[in-house]
């Protein structure tokens, strides 16, 4: 299956969930967030939120800035 | 800090709050400067210089998750006991700040947003359509919306009208350290504002900070002036004291502009 | 003061002497805030606005003794142990700032000495042609010699060149309040002297003694500014923290002026 | 005899010094400086300075200015 | 008049066109200075004023028919052959403005607009939504549209791209006299501007108008500034030769500023 | 010029002599832009911007003859029919001035003299001791004597008093096109001259020249900010027209400013 | 019938016509537009135009403004 | 005899005069003023007037300036 990550073309295993994504990604346990295609997926929900194929993720994070 | 007693003390022949602290949505803050974290070369340059600054509301961006990057920014602001505000710098449309906002909530567990949609890269400066319309949904959906707005005091009026916090206009273009450009619209906008006016973008110096809080502003909002500066920690305490002197000679009452001049000695 | 260990922790990595202090001829202040004693409507209000700014050199005139007069002012400033700095204010010529300075001396016993040469009573401008001469008569004489001069960079280099101690230019007439109204003679006079330049007279609010030292004033001296503001004790708040913004500022290395924005976030 | 005291006319008796117009008004011991038709005269010398007739006599103090 | 034709002559070294002409939409007008009719206290005023103006396009405001009122500014403007542009004053909504400004076209036989939509009384300022939405509609409509906008360069940017002819930012609001606050927004205005850009509201003498050409603006709009001068047609005489200076200043190209002096007369 | 006969006409209905005459010493003037020649790149360039500029007052230098000179400036000035006005530029000191002004009336025949004593290169400031020496003594010789002089409302009037026929206070210093760096000082000198006020260098474009004149001054004198524009002679029609709208602007009464709005169109 | 003229209230006889209103105000022949509840009535129409019970008429011209 | 011309080393004739001097340097009639040793020498002066040995000569002339 494929998605985009960050904008980085990805592929994933069948089933892959947003967790899986983070879990890949090496995120942190907080002040990460996630959309998919364009919606926030809640934290609660990233166990059960599968990743679609051609889903865009995008995984964002505070940085200095403003 | 001494001074800070001395300052209680002093408001109170005034009809100032003593202390007199900031509130913005309700929430008190002891200092008015509120500091962004972008240009810094290093964190504990940005520590030194935040330490210094005694503020304690500062901004972070939200960008992509790297490898590298890490989430260091965060950790200080949580060491230091400052407020987050997260802004939406670098988006275009209300639906992009939208998302950033919402995303922004989820990641670091607060409904305060510095709102930020421009038009171009070259100027920087809002898009009064979309800010207006971003403001309205983030304001609906119970966002604490502190705008970045022009000195346009009709479009200030009309985002408090929508539900914002505060309205945060521009001194001048951001990273221009034009200063004040136009004191005559922040001096209509204060004069007509029900929410804390915070002067953001534009300071270059600690006069321009100074002169922000003569006007009327709040509270005065900066990042490089401090943190490109030669000696950001140095420049951190000259914003740190301009603000507080502009703050208390506006309490204090000026004396007025003569033509002629007035003799300060007894006459022979 | 809590935050004066922090101005000399601070000044540390930039390399200024640690603290920054004030010399004028070999003597050490460490306050760059020079008050005069005229307006203030009680001894009560002086001593707190005086405390409150913290200054260590402040100004008195010199008049003919009357019974109802007695030496308030004098046990005052002993008191707070603050060095007495007494003018010639209202004299008309040389000879006039002579006797007035030596009459001064025996009476203060100090030889410094804030020179006021003045032309006329609307706009009490010096008259340059007196105030050198009485300069060159009174440096001659073993005085300390600070005169209050126009912002004139010539009349500036003269004096330092007749021998006096500091040179003290207006930045606008005294008791207008319309502060800094030449910059560039300012920074011509800076660029050229060899010794500490104080900004007399003119001082309407903080902002404006701020913006002295940004231009490389090495001090600020004001009056009326601060004894008849509304609130005087909170306005010399306002001044003392205006002068320490300006200077650290100076220090710092601000950001250059640009005309196009340049952002503070990374891009996206 | 006459003198001008702080611009004022007085009679003086005969053989009076600067001192004794300093008595006359009340003035401190310290903070004070006197001038005698236009010289200064030190403190020290204040007992031993006659006051001459027509002497214009200014006796300074320091006040609120500047 | 013998100063156009040395202007033609002048021009030619610069590579302007000869004379030096402004095009709105096609139509070309040989003065720059464009005048309002409001403020005069009578037609012989406003007609000695608009004479020695040199205008040839000027604005009228659209009202209710009421006997007393005539037609006498129309039959005026017209004897004087002056290009007549009704303007929406008044106007709070983009629906009015549209309706004013059909009303005006079936009136007058024009289709172009002065496009005015105000947010409040107090400041008069443009509400920045509104405007964007009349501009869009006219100009859908088939009109020449010139707006009355703020300073925002974004706004004007807007405004632009919608269709409108030009755009006509304020100096300062409506009826101040506070001249031109933000040179520096006009200044980014003209830089990315492909429309003439006529400063419009705030001028208060001539200097005000000299200022807006040498910024690069196309033109000056102006009414109450000659209309209520003690001398209407000398102060029409100061706007006609301040925005002719200006123009010319701007094409000639001005000598660099220095901070250190430069001999005009050779070494000795 | 029809604009002449325009102000002729137009000035009558103020108080002003018709027409509108400069008036220094009982000579009388025609136009109130007094010019330089220096910096010219040759005299072909000189002649168009003299001839646009309508002057007929303008400055020569004295030098050294060498056979290379020649007298093109003198004979193009006469051809004009521009009355002479030389100068002592370059001179340090009273002696100096006097002996080079002497020369000037013995080789021009004329005892008209701007009198220069500067004191130093980099500012090219007035000496202010030595110009009055200057004044005062060729007074006594019989000059009429124009000096230049810093912006000093004293020394104007030290200047005045010695008998000059005019004071010529700067706007800044010679050759850095700053413009009119304190206009409170020329208010303050025009309040209290009774000889006319020429604004003296620091001219940069067209604007300073209609502030000078909106101050209100009786003439501008300026040189580079002509003759090194990158088109002189257009440039020399903007002075030309900038000094008249000034002028026309300071007779016709200006609007007061105002800080909110007010409607130039009736209520609706 | 009644109208609204100019915001003022008018009683017209049944089947006047806009042109029977601006010929009431004494309108000049050019110079001038009409609204009828919001909508420009070109003046070509103005003649066959019927003002309808209730409506709203604007009559606007030109004065010195701006 | 020596003098210095315009801060030239000169050798004159003895008896020169000023007019001698104005000759050499090809002078035009008019626009030219003449100081000998700080001292201003009158037009009319020019045939009579001898340089001394050491004199310095001064001859000024009009140019663009100011």
């Amino acid at each position: 299956m494929k998605a985009i990550v960050n904008g980085e073309h990805w592929d994933l295993p069948d089933g892959s969930t947003v967790s899986d994504v983070l879990r890949r990604l090496d995120a942190p346990a907080s002040g990460v967030a996630v959309a998919r295609s364009g919606e926030v997926v809640p934290k609660a929900e990233w166990p059960d939120t599968p990743v679609r194929d051609g889903d865009e993720i995008e995984v964002l994070t505070a940085v200095q800035g403003g | 800090m001494n001074t800070d007693t001395n300052e209680v003390h002093l408001t109170m022949p005034t009809d100032e709050p003593a202390p007199d602290e900031l509130v913005i949505a309700g929430t008190v803050f002891g200092s008015r400067l509120v500091m962004g974290t972008g240009g810094a070369t290093n964190l504990a340059i940005l520590e030194r210089a935040l330490r210094t600054s005694g503020t304690e509301l500062t901004t972070v961006a939200m960008r992509r998750m790297d490898a590298t990057g890490g989430t260091g920014v965060l950790d200080l602001l949580r060491r230091l006991g400052i407020t987050l505000l997260p802004n939406t710098a670098g988006c275009r449309t209300a639906a992009e700040a939208v998302l950033t906002a919402r995303l922004a909530r989820e990641a670091l567990d607060t409904d305060w947003v510095k709102l930020e949609v421009v038009a171009d890269d070259r100027t920087l400066l809002p898009d009064p359509i979309e800010l207006l319309d971003a403001a309205e949904q983030l304001v609906d959906d119970g966002f604490t919306v502190l705008p970045y707005t022009n000195d346009d005091p009709v479009l200030a009026l009309r985002l408090e009208e929508a539900g914002c916090a505060a309205v945060m206009p521009l001194g001048s273009p951001i990273g221009t350290g034009l200063g004040i450009r136009n004191p005559h619209n922040i001096e209509l906008i204060v004069a007509r504002a029900g929410v804390p006016v915070i002067l953001d973008a534009g300071i270059g110096t600690a006069s321009d900070a100074c002169v922000a809080m003569e006007l009327g502003c709040s509270a005065v909002l900066l990042a490089t002036a401090v943190t490109k500066a030669t000696d950001p920690a140095l420049m951190a305490a000259a914003m740190r004291d301009g603000v507080r002197a502009g703050r208390a000679a506006r309490l204090a009452g000026r004396v007025p502009q003569r033509f002629w001049a007035q003799a300060s000695s007894p006459p022979r």
